[in-house]
Parts: C-alpha cells; structure tokens; sequence
C-alpha cells in the first residue's frame, strides 16, 4: 500500500537498514514503523543484508520512487556518503541512524555512542575481574564500524587496567553460532582465561553456550546491545553486563525527527540515546518490558 | 512371412523437426529368425529401432507385439514387453562395475537392500553365455571399448527378452568374439527369440541373418534372403554398384621414415619400436586388448610414456603433447568418436575444423568463412549426411560422425595419420571414400598407420602387417602374405594372455 | 562354468587404499603437524570439540552426497537447515503443538524443502544449481517471515540433541549414527545405486529404465532431511533457533564432500570421504584457532589448506593410476 | 498420408529466436508486470539507477560466462573483485604510486588471482570448484590483511569509474563496451572457441591438439580481469574500497550465467545471455523496493522468480525441440 500517488506524498518515507538478520535492528524497525503509523506515514524499509553496495542501490532507488524522506542505518560509515549522493541530489531530508553517514548534510544523527559503549563494556568486565586476568575478545564483522569503533572503545576502557591481558582477539562476525565454535575452541587454547568481551550480545551468548556451566562463575562475559536474550541471561546470572542501546527508541526518535524536517521544521542536528550498562544491580528495570 | 511375426513395426514415420527420417517403414520380427537391417549411414536403421525400444514414439503407423497394437513410451514399456536392446552407442556409468552395470535398473533386492551376491551371479552368467572370464567387480571404465561393448551385449542377454536388437554390436569387436556373439545368437535363435540385427559388415549378414530388410533414405526398399549376393546387397542399399571395396592404390614408399618409434615402454606395452615411411599403410593387427590402442594415443600424445622415443620426419616430438603432436603433422583418429572424438553439442562444421583453428587464425581471429568453407568441401566428398554443416554433430547417425572425425585430419592436412578403427560404424559406400583420402594422403607423401580388427580392411588397404600380441610387436608381414591363419597365429603367440582375456 | 572366475587377491594393496583415501592422508598430515605445533591438540577435551563441531557440517554433508553421487548439487541446504530448526522451535515454542512432534516436524520441513528442489529440477527441469539457489533464497526469506528476524527457544526435545548422552555429546552419536544410516543407503540400497547410475551417465541409467527424475527427487529429499538435522543439532547446541543460523554453510559442506573424493561431476562418492572432508575443515578451524592465528590470516591458511587437502587426494589418485 | 509437416520454415523464425533468448521473455514480462504495477519503474532515472546497479554484477559474470563455458566455476570473483579494488586503492592511497597507475594494478591483481586459479585447476588438477572455492577465501583474507579490516578511499582515476559520463553513468558506458568485448572474445577468437571445445567435450579437444590447460589458465584470468573491473565499479561508486566488498557476489554472478541460458556442464553460453540473467536480477531487486515489498518477503519473491525466469527458459526451448 504505497505509491499510489505520483506527487503530494510527503506521506511516504523509506527505512534503509544495514541488516535485519540481528534482533537489534528488527527492534530499531518496530520502533520506527510503530511511530510511521501513529504519524501516518507510509514507511518503507528496505534490507542491504550488510552489503555496501546493496544499500548503494536502496538508496538510489529511494531517491526516485517517491520517498519524502530518509532514515538510513549505514551498513558502513564511509561508503554511505557516496551511497546517499542521489538522496541528496533529490534533495530529501535524511536522518541517519544507528551508524554515522560521513560527511553528508543530514538534517539530524540519531545514535547511541559505540567508542563510549565499548569503553563501558570494557570497564564492566574489568571491574567484575577485580582489575586482573586474561580475556578474550569476539569481534564482530571485520570491516564493519561498529566492530572498529567498539574495538576501539574496549582499548580506551582496558587501558586503564593493566594487569587485564587480552590473550586472544578473533572475530565471530556477531554470529551466536560462530561464536560457538570460537569461543570452544579458544576456550582450549587459553584454559585459564576468566573474561570475554563480546561485541554484541548474540556473540556473548553463543560464548555462555561454550562455556556452558562455568558461564558467569568461572568466565565472567559481557556483551553489547541489549537484546532480550541477553537481558534474560543476565538475570540468570551467566551474563554480567550488557551495553543496552534501545533500538526501538533509535527508531522511533529517528521517525519524529524525518516527520519534522519533512514538513520542513527545525531539528536537532545530533540525539544521543542514552547507552547503559545493565547489570544485576539494574536489570529489573530493563527485563520484560 | 505372414501372421506368426513377433513384432510388426507398421508403415511407421518418424520426423526430427522439418525432416522425415523414417517414411512409412514396415519391418517385421519372427520368432527364432534374425532380422537384418540394411542400409547406409543414416538410412534411419537406429531410428527405427529405437521405436522399438522406447526412445522415440513413431509419429504414424503402429507397432504390434503378438498381433496386438501396443504403444512403447518409454524403455520401461519396452523392457516389460520384453524386448531387450543393444544400442549402437554404448550405454554403460564407467564408474559402476561391470556387475553394476549389466543389473543396471534391476538389481536384485530385498526391502529396497540389495543383494549383492545375486546381483555378481547375474553379472558372471551373462558374461559367461559370451565366454567372458572378466572381474565383474572391475570399474567398466577401465575398460577398453571391445570389452565395453560385449558388457553391453552380456546387459542385453541376462535380460532374457523374447525379442533382442543388436545395433552393430560387432563394429568395436574382433572375429573371435564376434564367433561367440554369433553362437549366442544361435542358442537363442534356438530357443525362439526374435532378432533384429544391424552391421555394416556384410559377410555377417549370411553368417548370422535370415531375411534382410533393405533402408534407402528412410524408405523401406526390399525384403531379400540373407543369402543374397553381396553386390545385389550392395546395390538395394546405396542404390548404385560398388567397383572396389578396398581401393588401396600402393604408393612407391620412400626412402627415410615418415614415423619412428623407438623402444617405446608404458604400462603393458613392451619395447615397441617400428617405422612407417611416406607412402605406406601400415595395419596393426592383434587380438582384443593387445595394447594397439594404447600404442597409437602414446605416439598421439595422447598418453604418457614412461621410455622411448617417437620422431616426426626425424624430429623427436615431446611426449605427452598433443598440440606438439598435431603441429608435427600427426592426426590421430580415435576409437570411441563419441567420448575422445566429438564435441557433441557443437556444430558439424566446428567439429570438423577444431585442427585448423589455431592455425587458420589471424591474430587471434577465428577465420570463420574459410572454416566453414573447407567443412562443407570435406563434408561434400565423404558424403556427409546431415542437416546442414551448422547443425550439431549430435543429431547425425554413428557413421556420419564417424566419417567428420576423419574429415577433421583430412582439412588439416595431416602426414602422418593414426587410425584406431578408422571406419567403426562405417558403411560400405562410404568406406570407399575414406579409402580413397587414404589413397590421396600417401599419394601425396603421407603415411598411415591403421589399427583396425576387420580383417578384410587390413588385407585390403595396408601394404604391411605388424601384429601385436600383449603389448609387443609380435610380427610383420607382407600383406601379400598376410592370412588370416597367418595373423592369428602371431596373435596368439602369448597363450597366458589369450587365457586372460577370455577369448578362447 | 565352475571355476573361481574372479582375479586372485594380494593381499593388503597399500596403494590401493591411499588412492580410495586420499584426503585421509591430508588429515594426517594436518592432525600431526597441529600435534607438533601445540600440545592442546591432542587432548580428550579438544576431540570431542571437534567431535561436536563437524556434526553440524558433517551431517549437512552426508546428504549433500547422495546430491553430488547423483551428479546434482544442493545450495539450499544452510537455509533448509534454518527453516527446520526454526519450524520445529515454532511449532512447539509459539503453536503450543506437543513437544514430541518437535523433532518430527523438523525433518518433515527439510524433506518437504528437498522435495521441492527435486521437483523443480526433475519435472521443472532447472539446473540443480539454479532450484536450488532458488530456494536458498525463498527458505531463508520463509525463516525470516516465520520468525520476524529473532531467535526462537527451542524446544526440550531439540535443546536435548545439543546436550550428552553419558559421557558422550549427543551431537557425535548424531553423527555417527546418520553417517552409518547415510553409508547403508547409498552403498546397499536401490536408492544409492540409482544416484550413482544417475550421476554416472544419466542416458545409460534413463535406457535401462531407472527412473531418473524420481531419483533426482528422492536424493533431495534426502540432502532435506539431514540438512533439517544438521539445523537441529545446531539450535540445540545454542538454545534457540536462530533465523541466520547456518548460512553459507553449504559452500563448506559441498568442500567436504568434494574434499572426500567426490566429483561435481557425479557418479562418485563415498560417505566416509565425506566425513574426512568435514574433519579436514574443522580440525583446520579448531587448529587455527588453538594456535591463536589473527582472524584475517586464518582465511588465508584455511583456503591454502583446503586447496592442500584436495591436492593430495589428486596426487594419490594419480599415482595409482599408472 | 501425405507429409505436409516436412516444409521447411523460411524468413523469421520466431520459434528459433525464442529458443535462443528464453531468459529474454522471462525479463520482458517482469518488466510489462512492473510496468503495470508501478508508475516509478519505466521512468528515465529508474533504468539508469537499474543500469548502474546491473553493471556490477553483470561485468563479473561476462568473464565467469568463459569459465563456465569451459565447464568450471569461479567461486572467488566476489573476492576478487575486493582485492583488486583494495589493491588499485592502497597501491595509490597508501603506498603513494601514481595514480595513473591505479586501474592497471587492480586488474593486474585480478588477472594474477585468475591466472592462480587456473594454474591450480590446470596444472594441480584440482576441480575447478575447490580451486575457486580455496582461492575464494585466501583472497577475501589478503583483503582483510591489507586493509586491516578498514574501508581505504578509492584513487582518483578509480572514483571516476563511479562518476558520470556527459548524462551516461561511467557503469553503464563500463558495462556496454565490456560486454561487446566479451562477446567478440568469445566469439570471434581462438580464445573463446577453445573455451567451447574445452566446456563441450575435454578429452575431444585435447586430442584435437587444442591445448586444455592453457585455455583452462585462460579463461579463469579472464574471469578475474573482469572481476577486477567490476570490483574498481563497486569502489568507485562507494568512493572506497571495503575490505567486505562484493562478498557472496560469485553466486549472483553465476546464477546470471545460468538464467542466461548457459549450462553448468560445459560448452554452451552467450554473453547476451548473460546480460540478461544478471538484468533479470537486478530489475527484480528494483522492482520489489519500489512496491516496498517486506525485506523478508523480497527474498521469497526473489527465489521464486529466479526459478520462473530459468523455468521460462527451460519452457522454450523444449518447445522448439520438438
Ligand atoms: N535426434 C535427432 N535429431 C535430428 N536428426 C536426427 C536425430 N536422430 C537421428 N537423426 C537423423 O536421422 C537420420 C537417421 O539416423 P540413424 O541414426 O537412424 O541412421 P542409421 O541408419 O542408424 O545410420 P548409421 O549406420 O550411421 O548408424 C540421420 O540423417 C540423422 O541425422
Ligand atoms: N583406462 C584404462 N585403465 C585400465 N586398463 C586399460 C585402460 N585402457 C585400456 N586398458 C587395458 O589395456 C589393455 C590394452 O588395451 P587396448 O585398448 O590398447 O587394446 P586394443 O588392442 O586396442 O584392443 P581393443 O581396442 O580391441 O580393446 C587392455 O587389457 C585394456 O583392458
Ligand atoms: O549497534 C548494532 C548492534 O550492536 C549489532 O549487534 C551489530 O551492528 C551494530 O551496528
Ligand atoms: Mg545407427
Ligand atoms: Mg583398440
């Protein structure tokens, strides 16, 4: 149900997300398509499956077809500034999401801060070691930003503790079932490790799964996003903390935002949604809602 | 031959596309007789037995199976009306045993399990109604192509069919198993079983045959005793009388060797060392299995050999090089056109020109008009049937196929031409024509060396015999000298291995 | 006649066994060099990781040989793997259907996808490659529908085949179990026989009456139905249906197949190759890890390895030819 | 009984044309089904946002075309094409060449990683399929080596690759005028009969005296020159060269050989045809975002017409067959 019209239809918009093979990013969606129908827009989204060059192409279709505006969740920060040159081109406002767009004039930058939320999880599993031991690092897709921006976070957020060694660093391209084997694997390798850093929740729980009973008593495990599953595991315990962005909210803010500068209001050029590190002391607060 | 025949094809048509192949044909099979199917390659021989078999359905006309009309869709129907079919190309999984492939689509079982000991029981006494002593657990693809053939002639009798069609099972055989063959056919004709032979070989036709059914382009032409005279044969067939069957005309060979192999070792061939001079035919004669094969795609460069030398006009050539090989001059004919000779899917005329493509281009570019051109010319004088020179090769009879294999090495030019049964499939007319290039190509300083085991084509078109026996040159003789006990005898010179092979 | 007909066996032919197992070479070789290179190799604790870890791949490989035999070729099956985990975690997790029919559906959805790739390709007649890939891409998108891009809590009957038996995991018996299932039906049933006829020379098989088409559908139904245990084991092992689990696993389970001594090419294969084949991947990915190899050079070795393996197996083959 | 079914058709035949361009109509009515669904798909901006989008994929699977007529397969031209872009980029960006340099790096890398997979398969004998399949993921791990997973910005010479042309865009101008070369190639020269011969019937054209091996070599360095290509495409319209670039691509690219008629056995393909294939993809892809089709239902639609399409193609054919 879209696209009837050939003009007037400042009621159309388009959603490219980089993804929605991951929870987090069919979350971000609810919220947005959630907020398109109480706005009475017609939402469009559109998945890039984590490829480039398939969001390249979203992007210029969405440029013709129609949109009013654009949320765009970046499959990769730096390619999306050449991505989105027809977007602009057509002149439609664009709200990024999630992920930053480089330098193209966007009306507003919708996003939870990954350096930070690294550097959070870093902290949350160095404190839960009492400042010492050997851990391992699940990275996520090499290449995409948030495995460098993250990664990067976690080095600020260990910096501070030296006697915290990073014994191994291998990527599960954020797969709970790689990260599995992964997580099996190294456990082998390094038999006295205590902490795993993971660069997202599904990671986290493919490691618990390795880990099986040791999981939360002898390896502490933190992961990243906050997904269900991984507010689940740290109620039972096996999970220690959780960098919880609220995607949802991301989307929904994300929609607000476009519905505004579509209608050509002023907007803020940058929203922080807040990240929190979500543990057992707070964890009632963000479980089964 | 009125009411009592078996099977009737009845004023049946067949159509491929815009052309008639078979036009109101009738043919009958009796019971306890051999029904022979005559004509020239392409008359439509296979085509009409393959309405037999379930291949094709004819387009008009009926077939009747005990007086009664009956529609065979598929080999499924065929089979349970039983009539079993030897095809004219072999139809055999080389990666599957022989005891595999002779219960090929009925394997004896239990609850879908097979059983194995039945199934090698099934394999070893259909191979031993043809005197074969073969593993039946060997791979059929390590298999020469005589003894894949008579895998597919002992598949066809553990049938047990009621009629049996032989599509020129003897072409890829030698005479002591074509006598076995034959005394199969007895026995069966003895037991009441209709057949429908086919052969280019027409001293077979009295041998074996009891009516002969006469094919002229896809018409029917005459139904004649088998005891017909061979020329009569011959002229209801093509139509027009043959002068010379074997029209070799000798050539004064000269002086240095064209072709050299000296002490070539590998595998099972021993030391092997002849010489073929400009002008000459030379024929390799031997038993099934004696390694003439092998022989020639080693001098081809077809295989590796492990010792000796093969020289060119003096030239050593590379082993194991068949574009050295083909630059040198040579042109290798293989056994089997349809697995080493053809590319099925491409065209008559690319068939014809694979070796003068390279070395008719121009910087790189295929010259395709002149390609073409020299396929038709080549086409035109063996007599080529077919639809026209760009249709695929897949779509002409065996012996067309076979006759664009040899065109192939004719347009290129070839010298020094190795032929491995050059005229398997071949009919009478149109052997004659091969023999004629042969001709040219000594004539004008080429030579030829000829594996072949029909007899009358060694005695005919050679001007030597080397008879090889188990890997080795057994002997040489003059061809003038050269008789059938004569080459037997050198054949046979290693007993163990006739053993071996079964053959006696 | 009543000789002995067949040729005299001599005894214990070495060459021969290396030709018909080529890739096993290849694994020792590998297993040993990992046994030099690090102690952690060769523990108790470490096998049975790699036990659990090739079921998975394993398992989707012994299907995907009776495709292969049958000179076919399966790209759905990481995607059928995924549906059939995620039917049977929905069915029970979400319909509330018995937990007992967990199971039982699963494979019902991978022989009903394996069913549809075969009628495409024998009565549609696609390239196997072409329904296939087709139906990578629809299963997928089912399982995305179905599950709306989340995980799903398996079922306890599934989450069971993720736990041990004794002191054994159930994903090695699993293993053990199918291969020994799978190696019975394609060397001694009409069933195997007619993929390897098929693959063989699909005209000769179709001329000796062999229903062709209706085995092209049985060896899909077939690569289905492990395909749906593969992706069982796999959300067993984790607890939950994941609606991305398994992609792009089918490229690594026709390597291990191919690995094993099959050819694309059909007509040849044998289910213990297959399993060397899996190994092969998986104690290069165990190995790789234990030696703390960087992510990115790790793509690197595995290829350069994979290429390796097989490069023996030809070597061998040839040797024993001449 | 007269045969009046014998007359030979003359002037225009329709049935011949269609036998030879199935995957066209298949595409014809995608196009009429989206024309009628939606206003947006025949306007001038849609067909170059579909031209753009098809060079991609379309220049890679001209040179895959080669290789699969030679009856093999290259799995690694996805990551081919990312080494190659990471390579013409880094050489200039990173290690400072001049930048004229850049576009012959990149498809030197690409004709270097073809010319490996060929050696392996011509001279190594492994099956094209392992080859490929190894080369696939050394490759994607020296991209990842070189770049350290990090995205590198394009040189200018291969930005321009992404740019426009007057009103043309570059990929479209790229994609013409590679397609005609690939067509002469194959058509016109010794290089592309060879690949027939070879696809057609191995053991023919080797005792015909054409030399296999090289041909072999031949054609998978074509395929990895275009691969290259299309990847300096990819990177010059991202305006950088991403260490994941066109990963998974391959199994686009082939499937785009295939609905185009050619046949993974060998000997059959035209590069019109593949045209096609690799347009029948794109223009699904466009047409389902712009009826906003649910990104889990596209992949559904996706399957299916994939199947349709070849499914036509198939239809045809055997209609004029007989
Ligand atoms: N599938 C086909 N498509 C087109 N033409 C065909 C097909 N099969 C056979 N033909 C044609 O039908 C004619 C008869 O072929 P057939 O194979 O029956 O000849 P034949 O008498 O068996 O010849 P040979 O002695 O060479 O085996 C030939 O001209 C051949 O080209
Ligand atoms: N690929 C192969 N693998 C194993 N053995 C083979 C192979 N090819 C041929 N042989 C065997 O080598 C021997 C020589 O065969 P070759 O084909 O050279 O004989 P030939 O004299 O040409 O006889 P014919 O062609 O009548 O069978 C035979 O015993 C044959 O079984
Ligand atoms: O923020 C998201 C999530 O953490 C997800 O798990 C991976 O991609 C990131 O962009
Ligand atoms: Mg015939
Ligand atoms: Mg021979």
């Amino acid at each position: 149900a879209c696209n009837r019209g050939t003009e007037a239809e400042a009621g159309s918009a388009t959603l490219a997300v980089s993804t929605l093979n991951n929870p987090f990013f069919v979350d971000l969606r609810d919220g947005a398509e959630a907020e398109a129908e109480a706005q009475g827009i017609d939402l469009s989204v559109v998945d890039a499956q984590n490829d480039s060059a398939t969001q390249a192409n979203q992007l210029a279709t969405a440029a013709t077809n129609g949109s009013a505006g654009l949320i765009i969740n970046a499959v990769d920060t730096e390619t999306a500034e050449a991505g989105l040159a027809p977007v602009v081109e057509a002149g439609l406002p664009i709200v990024a999401v999630d992920r930053a767009v480089g330098d193209t004039k966007i009306a507003s930058f919708v996003a939870s801060d990954n350096v930070a939320g690294g550097e959070q999880a870093a902290k949350a599993l160095a404190e839960s070691l009492d400042g010492k031991g050997k851990i391992i690092v699940l990275e996520g897709v090499p290449g995409a930003s948030a495995t460098n921006e993250r990664g990067e976070g976690f080095d600020k957020g260990l910096a501070e503790y030296k006697d915290i060694e990073v014994v191994s660093s291998q990527t599960a391209n954020f797969d709970r079932a790689e990260a599995l084997d992964v997580v099996t694997n190294l456990m082998q390798a390094n038999p006295d490790a205590t902490g795993i850093l993971a660069m997202n929740d599904e990671m986290a729980l493919g490691a618990i799964q390795a880990l099986g009973d040791k999981a939360g008593k002898d390896v502490k495990v933190v992961g990243f996003d906050g997904t269900e599953d991984g507010f689940k595991a740290v109620e039972d315990g096996t999970l220690v903390a959780t960098i919880a962005q609220n995607p949802a909210e991301l989307g929904k803010q994300s929609v607000q935002i476009l519905a505004k500068a579509i209608k050509g209001e002023e907007v803020e050029a940058n929203v922080q949604v807040a990240v929190d590190t979500v543990d057992e002391k707070n964890i009632a607060e963000y479980a089964g809602e | 031959m009125g009411n009592d025949a078996l099977l009737v094809l009845d004023k049946v048509c067949k159509s491929f596309g815009p052309v008639q192949v078979i036009d109101e044909v009738t043919v009958e099979v009796h019971a306890g007789k051999v029904s022979v199917l005559l004509g020239e390659n392409g008359a439509g021989k296979s085509t009409l037995i393959k309405m037999i078999a379930g291949v094709h359905e004819p387009d008009a006309g009926r077939i009747l199976m005990d007086g009664k009309a009956v529609k065979i869709p598929n080999t499924k129907a065929s089979e349970a009306l039983g009539i079993a079919t030897i095809h004219q190309e072999l139809n055999l999984v080389p990666s599957m045993t022989i005891a595999e492939n002779i219960t090929l689509g009925r394997v004896p079982r239990k609850f879908g399990i097979i059983n194995r000991r039945a199934m090698r029981q099934i394999a070893r006494d259909a191979m031993d109604k043809l005197g074969l002593k073969l593993d039946v657990d060997t791979p059929v693809g390590e298999l020469g192509l005589a003894q894949q053939q008579l895998v597919e002639i002992a598949k066809a009798l553990s049938l047990d069919a009621r009629v049996l069609i032989l599509d020129e099972p003897t072409a890829a055989l030698t005479k002591s198993e074509i006598a076995h063959l034959f005394s199969v056919v007895n026995t069966l004709k003895a037991q009441g079983v209709g057949m429908v032979f086919i052969s280019h070989h027409l001293d077979e036709i009295a041998e074996i045959g009891d009516f002969v059914n006469v094919l002229r382009d896809g018409k029917f032409i005459a139904t004649v005793p088998a005891d017909t005279e061979e020329n009569e044969l011959v002229r209801l067939m093509v139509g027009r009388d043959i002068d010379a069957q074997f029209p070799r005309v000798a050539t004064e060979p000269g002086e240095q060797p064209l072709l050299s192999v000296k002490n070539l070792s590998d595998g099972m061939l021993k030391d092997i060392s002849l010489e073929v001079r400009p002008g000459e035919v030379v024929a390799l004669a031997g038993l099934m299995g004696a390694g003439r094969t092998e022989l020639i795609r080693a001098i081809a460069g077809a295989d590796k050999y492990s010792s000796g030398s093969v020289a060119v006009n003096g030239k050593k050539l590379a082993s194991f090089d068949v574009a050295a090989a083909t630059r040198a001059g040579i042109g290798h004919v293989p056994e089997d056109r349809k697995t080493q000779g053809l590319v099925l899917d491409a065209s008559v005329a690319e068939n014809i020109g694979y070796a003068t493509m390279a070395s008719t281009a121009k910087s790189g570019l295929v010259d395709r008009k002149g390609q073409k051109a020299r396929a038709q010319q080549v086409a035109e004088r063996l007599r080529i049937r077919m639809g026209s020179i760009d249709a695929p090769i897949r779509s002409l009879s065996g012996g067309n196929q076979q006759k664009a294999v040899f065109g192939r090495w004719f347009t290129a030019g070839a010298k020094v031409l190795l032929l491995d049964e050059p005229t398997r499939g071949v009919d009478v007319g149109a052997k004659v024509e091969i023999y004629e290039l042969i001709n040219e190509i000594t004539a004008s300083g080429g030579c030829v060396l000829m594996a072949s085991s029909e007899l009358p084509e060694v005695l005919g078109m050679s001007d030597r015999v080397l008879v090889m026996s188990q890997g080795r040159i057994a002997g040489e003789l003059a061809t003038e000298e050269a008789t059938q006990d004569a080459i037997m005898s050198l054949a046979v010179s290693n007993v163990h291995r006739e053993e071996e092979m079964g053959t006696k | 006649m009543s000789s002995v007909a067949t040729a005299p066996k001599k005894g214990f032919d070495f060459k021969a066994f290396l030709a018909n197992n080529g890739a096993l070479v290849g694994l020792v070789i590998l297993c040993l060099a990992l046994f030099i290179a690090t102690p952690r190799f060769l523990t108790g604790p470490n096998l049975l990781n790699i036990g659990i870890q090739v079921s998975t791949i394993a398992v989707m490989a012994f299907g995907m040989t009776f495709v292969i035999v049958a000179a076919g070729i399966d790209l759905s099956v990481g995607s059928v793997a995924a549906l059939s985990a995620m039917g049977s975690s929905y069915a029970i997790t979400t319909a509330g259907l018995p937990d007992g029919l967990s199971i039982p559906i699963g494979l019902a959805v991978g022989a009903l996808c394996g069913w549809v790739t075969g009628a495409m390709s024998a009565y549609g007649k696609l390239p196997t490659f072409i329904a296939s890939l087709a139906m990578l891409t629809v299963v997928r998108g089912l399982t995305l529908v179905i599950s709306d891009g989340r995980p799903i809590s398996t079922s306890s009957s599934v989450s069971w085949l993720g736990d041990d038996l004794g002191p054994i995991p159930m994903p090695i018996v699993i293993l053990v179990v199918s291969g020994l299932l799978a190696a019975f039906v394609l060397n001694r049933t009409v069933i195997g026989k007619n993929a390897f006829a098929v693959g063989g020379n699909t005209e000769a098989a179709r001329l000796s009456g062999i229903p062709v088409k209706r085995v092209l559908v049985t060896v899909f139904v077939i690569s289905g139905v492990f395909a749906a245990l593969s992706g069982m084991i796999l959300a067993g092992r984790l607890d939950s249906a994941q609606p991305t689990l398994a992609s792009g696993y089918e490229l690594d389970a026709i390597a291990a197949v191919v690995i094993g001594g099959a050819s694309l090419s059909g007509g040849v294969g044998r289910i213990s190759g297959t399993l060397i084949g899996a190994l092969v991947l998986a104690v290069i990915r165990n190995g790789l890890n234990l030696l703390s190899v960087s992510a990115f050079w790790q793509q690197v070795v595995i290829g350069a390895v994979i290429a390796i393996a097989v490069g023996f197996d030809v070597l061998r083959r040839k040797n024993v030819k001449h």
